[in-house]
């Protein structure tokens, strides 16, 4: 399994552990990626309220490029997987926007995008048949007894026709991961709520609520810690919870997946979050204390 | 008064009370095993000579089942039911037998646990009142 | 200004349909942000088929639209919200109109602003950009230490070598506006 | 011309296929009803009440689903498909499959041994699964036929169900058959499905227990139902203090896979109906409903709304995004708009108005009998017949044609008898089967001399009953000739000896104590019969149902208890009557009183059947209203329709016009009617016939409000129909407003007019069409766009018409502003802005009344109108094309507002009612009716008020008369008269004096 890899910008800084993470178990894993050159930002959250046509043009450059490379992309964070399938969706089915922009792209880098790549989340490469049936030969730590509230948000799932990877309203495949990891998952409904996480900077006190109730739904449907597989998410409900309050923990899957494989370089990981999960980790004795 | 069986006759309209009956049949729904039904067209069909005749003979209560009001498979056979059970209990009670040992009652024919009911009710009630006034002999000739 | 009624507009810009609108209120009912909206998603929907664009313009939910795309996923006429709310966005910003949020419409420039710079985004770069131009820079403080502490939060920034390919996208973007 | 075959064969055995095979059969067709399930039913079985009359659903199903398995020409198949239809009207080939039910239904006596015995539970999907059931089963209590079945897929081959079956009935062995059957025509009612709500799950179902779809919650009320008819929280078994229901869940919706556009019709009604019962259990539950518009376009059903909200349900308009759960208490929460508020709310159950979809086997029926299917999968129909297939001499009712409540589909079953009817009309009679019975005995002047025959069901009976005793007991009566006891007496040998032992014994009279007179007792009555002795002279002792399966843990009692029921019985049998049927001849002949769409498709399907009709109308030209209807409506031109059917009309040899005419007297009885007809004012005919179909159709109201008759710019929605016929509308139009509603659904018309929203949204669009760029304004309270009428709706908005909701505080305002200038305001609660505009023409969707005269003609036929001038059927649910007076049949627009296409298929099926009496030759009057004693009579006429149906009149010698005929046998009369002058034959009261007196002691002959 040979796969391009697109990590984009969120998860050069603010979730490198996320980057970290998905690189170590994808070895461990034997999963190649192999990191697009000189990609760039696909707008994220920003670019579409600027312009519709910037929102397709920046990601359709990365297309173009890992088209070049001949492998399908391994994206993990939600937003910029979001708009790599944006894009090529509006190339595939030649919009007005998608035309134009694979039109100009052409003239500006010398290639357009022909559409011959499947852009896929990192849990869709993670739950494929030969992973899954990998995966329990291979797990050292299993996470049991850890009771998990999976958070997918809005961009891995929404809209239904260009991104789902799953339900788009009962998602279940993040907590089939975490089963497979020997955790357990709760059952609450705010696994497809929006954490506001596009303008937390600009809007705290509204992003603040919308955290709250994540955290707090999390927290009344007994969960130890949530799992997420997008940045945002993650870095929203991760850095959002009040000090003084009872704090959970935010896990990227990935990471959880580097823990039941038995790394021991995850815990270098865990000490970039905000919240801190290592007492909820030695705690179930999946990490040493130290 | 632990021994007394109650001698007790339902009137049961075959839409409704006798339907509902079967249904408490085979849904196995157990209870009090005083009851005996007589199976009617139509409630409306209840004629004070019988239920009269029925106390005469010594029945220790009496009651009258039809469909739901607004429901009757004829239409308002068991609004005239009503309205002459409620006249008989005026009879009965002037004849000195207990008003409540007779009674009307509605139901679906799809209530068989509401037939049960009614029929643990209506004996319970009767062994708390006791054995009719009227042991022997006629307190009301009837010509017919 | 064209005499074109907005619903036709959007309906040519972005696709969408909204006259088909039943007015059910389901976008309202599901959105993250109807709380803090002091106009509701589906009198949005009902405000452009009455034609009433200074209205829209000068209303805070579309700068607090999240694009989550609640609505569009639960729409019975799918209708998708956000694209509507983009729209408007955009046109309040090219109309120079009295913006409601203004540190929104800031948040995101300074985020494409660092993007066509290098390519990829500078996250302490743009961040304090924001901060200096809305003058909210004690808010979250604490919080961006940490992050620098915990080397989340890179001071230097990088570019990508061919960064002239993305200015060069920026600008045809500018063109379609 | 080719021999036509004088069967048909009915799919599905709901209530549509059952209404359709009972009219066939009933006038002289074979029928082959077969069904994909183990019971009749469909649907409705799975009910619990039915609006808008609350009655019980299966109380209603229960009588007819034993009819159909009783009536001699109706074969039933259950578990079948068909799958090949080969041939063409009149000469078909259907080849069908039988899929096992691994328990022979000629053996099982469906006593539910063998599911005691078997070990295996699985989910009762007949309950939602809220319950479990055995994998040898029966559909559900009240199952016809009354047989068990196997779940093969589920049995573990323990064979513990073929040691406890007593009557050998078990069988894993057999095995599928492929049936190929003649038939002329083919009926398709395969029903709907209800759309499966977990597809959708932002609304939990299948993921919070605490949500349910409204068919699981429909068993919840029932009280055969999981949970014995009390409202429980499925995570808790709580009850529920506060309940949501959310509708459009499935429907109205064109986002994704899941979704469809149309509207499914029932479900605002069922959810209203799901709430009244609910507060009927526990009046302080709090229920709202979650709706867009309340779908209330049916006869009765604004009124029902309007009570349900006065006994406290609320209901907010508002559709729900999604549902969201407690995970602690399993409490449910949504939010919903109000106003510009948000607000949120929690639940202790949410109920999802779920809509329905086609049939899963639909394509494949489809495959198999050669017809196509629309857009949606529902049956591809003729755009003017609902009935019609592409294929000929196939036709489709009920739940397949589209959305549809009951009195629809039965109504629309009845289409599709007709339609069969009209093309084998050659055939009829011809396969009609009847059963030969030796000559019946004379024992006049003879004793009674009764047998009786104790059943031990098994051990259903004897297990608990003692019955050697019982048949003791029962040979020691006086009269008694005899008592035999049988394992199981309905068993072909047991029924075989039956008859051996009245012949050997010279029998006149049988009780039979076993189970139920309602599932038992036609079949022992034609025991007698083929004995030779005369059917009614039986009586049924339910020794089971009321003794043995109800007082397990007293078998003394149990016993006591079928002895007296016995003895009872045996009194009483002492006294019947032999009863004998006669014959009435029938004047095979039919009036159809208005010659509008529903008469003249009345009268043409009758005439096609080979009936003479008298068709009475009172304008100079046939087509009533659909004259006067411009705009195309599902594509069909409502001129043409009109045009093309009076010259068949016309032109059919069947049929005689009376224009300009009316009836003045009506007498006789059914198949007997004499009437008087005046024809052009002047001239007066008497015609003789045995049926009379009322087609009086409706009108539009005179109008008061919004200016109407001050204002000439104000118009109403006929006359909007004349604009548009003449074009010139849009002309320097700028601004046009609808509003709905006008003088329909307020006090004193608490009604829907049905027809007026659909027919402004197609004014609307032609308006749109004419001119793109007018503005367009309606004003409603609820869009009434049900069913796939809503697809025109959506096309209405996209064109930009303007809709805007209001209410009783909220009532748009019209204001004349001088001149021809008009100007109106409305408040837009969408925006909460207040909208005003000048406005150059406003149509006024006026109410839809009863012509005129419609009384008048009621009280000459002394039948009943409702308050609102329409005529009112004998049963709203399941004979909704029938008259109380037997004979006297109703439908069209005369029966309540309704469009083209459902007035279409009630007037063909108001000719398939009145062709099951005009098809015999005689009518059998008699048996269980009411007679009087002149001599007693009194003349005091108690009996004339008592009888619901007005029966008994003054006759000869001023003395009471009840025509056998006509007497539906509920013997009110008799229990009101004080003379004790009538007699109801059967329920005599010395009958039921003795029945009581036998409970005391023994009733001897010399009393
Ligand atoms: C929750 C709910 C509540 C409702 N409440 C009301 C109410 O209160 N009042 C009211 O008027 N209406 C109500 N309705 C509507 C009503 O149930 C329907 O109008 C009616 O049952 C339709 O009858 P049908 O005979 O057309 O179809 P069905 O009842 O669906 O019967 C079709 C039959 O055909 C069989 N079949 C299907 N495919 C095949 C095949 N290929 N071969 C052989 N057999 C086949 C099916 O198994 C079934 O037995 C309600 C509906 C629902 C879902
Ligand atoms: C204002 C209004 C608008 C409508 N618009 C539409 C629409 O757009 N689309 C639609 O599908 N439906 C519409 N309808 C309903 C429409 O009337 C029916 O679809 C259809 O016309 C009904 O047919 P009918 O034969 O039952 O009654 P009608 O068409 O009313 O015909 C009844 C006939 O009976 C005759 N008649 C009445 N009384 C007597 C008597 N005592 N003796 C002899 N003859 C008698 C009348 O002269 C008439 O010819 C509308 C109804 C109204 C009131
Ligand atoms: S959900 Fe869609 S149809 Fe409903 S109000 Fe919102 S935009 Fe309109
Ligand atoms: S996309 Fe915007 S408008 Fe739509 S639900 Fe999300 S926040 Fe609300
Ligand atoms: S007769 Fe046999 S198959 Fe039928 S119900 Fe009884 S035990 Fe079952
Ligand atoms: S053989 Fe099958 S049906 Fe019979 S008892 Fe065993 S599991 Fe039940
Ligand atoms: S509007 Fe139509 S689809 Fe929606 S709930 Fe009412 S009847 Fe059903
Ligand atoms: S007749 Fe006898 S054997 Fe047959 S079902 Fe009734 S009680 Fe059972
Ligand atoms: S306009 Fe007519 S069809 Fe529509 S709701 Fe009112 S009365 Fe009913
Ligand atoms: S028996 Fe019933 S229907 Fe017949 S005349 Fe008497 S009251 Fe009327």
């Amino acid at each position: 399994m040979k796969y391009s890899y697109y990590p984009g910008c969120s998860l050069c800084s603010t979730a490198s552990e996320y980057n970290l993470s998905s690189e170590a178990i994808c070895e461990q894993l034997g999963i190649q990626l192999k990191e697009i050159p000189d990609w760039n930002c696909c707008g994220a959250t920003s670019a579409h309220s600027a312009s519709a046509y910037l929102a397709v043009a920046l990601p359709l450059r990365n297309l173009i490029l890992a088209e070049k490379m001949g492998l399908d992309m391994v994206v993990p964070c939600a937003a910029c997987y979001h708009w790599q399938r944006v894009a090529h969706q509006e190339v595939v089915t030649g919009t007005a926007i998608g035309k134009k922009a694979n039109q100009e792209l052409g003239d500006i880098i010398g290639a357009s995008y022909n559409g011959n790549l499947q852009v896929k989340h990192i849990m869709e490469v993670m739950l494929q048949q030969q992973v899954l049936e990998l995966l329990p030969k291979k797990i050292t730590k299993p996470l049991k007894g850890m009771k998990l509230a999976s958070y997918y948000g809005c961009l891995m799932l929404r809209p239904a026709e260009v991104v789902a990877i799953d339900n788009p309203e009962q998602p279940d495949s993040i907590d089939k991961m975490a089963q497979a990891l020997g955790a357990s998952t709760v059952r609450w409904s705010s696994k497809v709520d929006c954490c506001g996480g596009s303008f937390t900077l600009a809007e705290s006190g509204v992003v603040d609520k919308l955290t709250f109730d994540i955290v707090s739904a999390a927290r009344r449907g007994g969960a130890d810690a949530i799992v997420t597989a997008c940045p945002l998410c993650q870095a929203n409900l991760d850095t959002r919870q009040k000090e003084n309050d009872e704090q959970m923990p935010v896990f990227y899957i990935t990471e959880l997946i580097g823990v039941a494989l038995g790394m021991s370089e995850s815990r270098q990981w865990f000490k970039k979050h905000i919240v801190n999960p290592l007492p909820l980790l030695e705690r179930f004795n999946l990490l040493k204390k130290g | 008064m632990n021994n007394f069986k109650p001698k007790i006759i339902a009137f049961c309209c075959y839409y409704c009370a006798y339907a509902a009956a079967d249904v408490a049949g085979s849904l196995r729904l157990q209870y009090a095993p005083e009851v005996r039904l007589i199976e009617m067209p139509c409630s409306g069909r209840v004629d004070p000579v019988v239920i009269l005749k029925a106390f005469e003979e010594g029945a220790d209560g009496v009651y009258v089942a039809g469909c739901m009001e607004g429901d009757c498979h004829f239409l308002k056979g068991n609004i005239q039911a009503k309205k002459r059970v409620e006249h008989l209990q005026k009879v009965i009670a002037e004849l000195g037998i207990e008003p409540e040992r007779l009674a009307m009652y509605n139901l679906s024919g799809a209530q068989g646990d509401r037939f049960a009911e009614i029929a643990n009710q209506f004996t319970e009630r009767i062994k708390k009142l006791g054995p009719s006034p009227i042991k022997e002999g006629e307190m009301y000739n009837d010509n017919s | 200004m064209s005499t074109e009624h907005l619903s036709t507009v959007i309906y040519q810009d972005t696709d969408q349909q909204v006259n088909r609108c039943y007015g059910c209120m389901k976008c309202s009912g599901g959105c993250p942000i109807s709380f803090a909206a002091d106009i509701k998603i589906h009198e949005i929907i009902r405000l452009v088929n009455l034609n009433q664009l200074d209205k829209l313009l000068q209303c805070k939910t579309i700068w607090l639209c999240a694009f989550c795309k609640t609505c569009k996923q639960r729409c019975p006429n799918d209708i998708d919200s956000s694209l509507v709310m983009d729209w408007l966005k955009s046109k309040a910003l090219r109309d120079d109109v009295a913006i409601a949020m203004p540190n929104i419409p800031i948040l995101y420039q300074s985020f494409l602003q660092s993007v066509e710079k290098l390519g990829r985004v500078h996250e302490a770069g743009w961040i304090s950009s924001y901060k200096i131009k809305t003058k909210t820079y004690s808010n979250d403080l604490k919080l961006g230490l940490k992050m620098i502490r915990k080397g989340k939060l890179k001071l230097l920034p990088g570019r990508i070598k061919n960064y002239q390919q993305i200015r060069k996208i920026f600008s045809c973007a500018r063109k379609e506006l | 011309m080719e021999k036509k075959t004088g069967s048909v064969m009915v799919v599905g055995g709901g209530i549509a296929g059952m209404q359709a095979a009972s009219d066939l059969a009933e006038s002289g067709f074979l029928v082959y009803l077969i069904t994909n399930e183990d019971s009749l039913g469909g649907l409705m079985a799975t009910l619990d009440k039915t609006f808008p009359t609350n009655e019980c659903s299966m109380c209603l199903l229960g009588p007819r689903m034993t009819g159909s398995s009783n009536e001699v020409n109706i074969n039933l198949l259950t578990r079948a498909e068909i799958v090949n239809l080969q041939g063409e009207v009149g000469n078909y080939t259907a080849e069908v499959v039988r899929k096992p039910r691994y328990v022979d239904e000629s053996r099982c006596t469906g006593c539910g041994q063998c599911a005691e015995a078997c070990p295996v539970e699985v989910d009762d999907k007949f309950n939602g699964s809220l319950s479990k059931r055995k994998v040898i089963y029966k559909q559900f209590p009240q199952a016809v036929p009354n047989k068990y079945a196997i779940d093969m897929e589920k049995c573990i081959g323990c064979q513990k169900c073929v040691k406890a079956c007593a009557a050998r009935a078990v069988d894993h062995q057999q095995q599928p058959e492929t049936i190929e059957i003649p038939i002329g025509a083919v009926v398709l009612a395969p029903g709907f499905e209800s759309f499966d709500a977990s597809l959708l799950g932002e609304y939990g179902l299948g993921y919070y227990p605490n949500v349910v779809s409204n068919i699981q919650f429909e068993r919840m009320l029932s009280s055969t139902g999981p949970t014995g008819g009390h409202i429980k929280r499925p995570l808790d078994g709580e009850a529920p203090k506060r309940i949501a229901f959310i509708q459009c869940v499935g429907s109205r919706d064109c986002r994704n896979k899941h979704g469809v556009e149309y509207c499914s019709a029932y479900c605002c009604m069922a959810s209203v109906k799901e709430a009244v019962i609910a507060k009927e259990h526990h009046p302080d539950i709090e229920i709202t409903i979650f709706f867009l518009d309340m779908r209330a376009y049916g006869k009765n059903f604004d009124r029902y709304v309007n009570r349900a909200i006065n006994d406290g349900v609320i209901l907010e308009r508002s559709l729900i995004s999604a549902v969201k759960e407690d995970p602690v208490t399993g409490n449910l929460s949504l939010n919903h708009c109000k106003q510009g508020d948000l607000l949120s709310s929690e639940y202790d159950l949410v109920v999802l108005g779920a809509g329905i979809r086609p049939p899963s086997s639909a394509g494949q029926l489809a495959d198999s009998v050669g017809i196509e299917l629309d857009e949606y999968g529902f049956a591809k129909t003729d755009a003017s017949s609902s009935t019609i297939t592409s294929r000929c001499g196939v036709y489709a009712a009920g739940g397949f044609v589209g959305p549809k409540d009951i009195p629809e589909t039965v109504a629309s079953g009845s289409a599709a008898a007709a339609a069969a009817m009209e093309a084998l009309a050659t055939a009829r009679g011809t396969l009609k089967q009847s059963k030969e019975y030796p000559p019946e005995k004379d024992f006049t002047g003879q004793d009674p001399r009764v047998g009786v025959f104790v059943c031990c069901c098994g051990s259903n009976i004897a297990g608990v009953v003692d019955v050697p005793s019982v048949v003791r007991q029962a040979t020691g009566f006086s009269d008694v000739v005899g008592a035999w006891s049988f394992t199981y007496s309905c068993s072909q040998e047991s029924l075989q000896q039956i008859r051996e032992i009245i012949e050997k014994h010279q029998l006149n009279r049988v009780v039979v104590a076993a189970c139920s007179v309602r599932t038992h007792l036609s079949l022992f009555r034609d025991a007698l019969r083929l004995a030779g002795v005369n059917q009614y002279n039986i009586e049924m002792a339910n020794i089971r149902d009321q003794c043995s399966w109800v007082h397990r843990s007293t078998p003394d009692q149990a016993t006591q208890k079928a002895k007296d029921l016995v003895a009872m019985a045996v009194a009483k049998v002492r006294l019947h009557k032999p009863l004998q049927l006669e014959p009435v001849t029938v004047i095979q002949k039919a009036m159809v009183v208005g010659g509008g769409i529903a008469g003249m498709t009345t009268a043409l399907s009758l005439a096609h059947q080979g009936y003479q009709v008298y068709l009475i109308e009172r304008q100079p030209e046939l087509g009533g209203m659909l004259n006067l209807l411009h705009l195309k409506q599902k594509g069909v031109d409502p001129k043409e329709m009109v045009r093309e059917k009076a010259n068949e009309v016309i032109n059919h040899p069947n049929i005689k016009v009376y224009y300009n005419s009316e009836i003045t007297s009506f007498s006789g009885r059914p198949g007997n009617f004499h009437s008087l007809v005046k024809v052009g004012g002047k001239t007066v005919v008497e015609l003789n016939y045995g049926a009379i179909i009322l087609a009086t159709g409706s009108k539009e109201a005179s109008l008061k409000d919004y200016l109407y008759g001050q204002h000439k710019q104000v118009i109403t929605r006929m006359e909007m129909e004349k604009y548009l016929a003449e074009n010139k509308a849009a002309v320097g139009l700028n601004t046009v407003v609808f509003i709905q509603c006008v003088e329909s659904r307020q006090q004193g018309r608490e009604y829907c007019s049905r027809t007026c929203c659909s027919q402004s949204v197609r004014q609307a669009l032609a308006l749109k069409e004419l001119k793109p760029d007018l503005n367009i304004y309606v004003l409603y309270r609820d869009i009434r766009t049900y069913g796939l009428m809503e697809r025109d709706y959506r096309l209405a908005r996209e064109e930009g018409v303007f809709f805007i909701n209001y209410d009783d505080e909220n009532s748009p305002l019209l204001q004349s502003e001088g001149g021809d200038r008009l100007l109106f305001k409305a408040y837009d609660p969408a925006s909460r802005i207040d909208i005003k505009q000048p406005v150059d023409l406003v149509v006024l969707a006026g109410a839809a009344t009863p012509s005129d005269g419609a009384k008048k003609l009621a009280n000459l036929l002394k039948v009943p109108v409702n308050e609102d001038g329409f005529f009112v059927e004998t049963h709203a649910k399941l004979a909704p094309l029938d008259m109380p007076s037997a004979g006297v049949f109703i439908c069209g627009a005369a029966h309540s507002p309704q469009n083209i296409a459902e007035v279409v298929t009630q007037g063909r099926g108001a000719a398939a009612r009145a062709a099951t009496l005009l098809s015999k030759p005689y009518l059998m009057a008699g048996g269980t009716v009411a007679s009087v004693n002149a001599e007693k009579c009194a003349s005091c006429l108690t009996c004339v008020r008592a009888c619901p149906y007005g029966i008994p009149a003054i006759g000869k010698d001023n003395k009471v008369e009840i025509s056998p005929v006509q007497c539906q046998g509920c013997g009110t009369c008799a229990g009101a008269c004080p003379n004790k002058a009538i007699a109801l034959e059967h329920y005599r009261g010395e009958q039921l004096t003795d029945k009581v007196r036998a409970l005391f002691r023994e009733v001897t002959g010399n009393e």
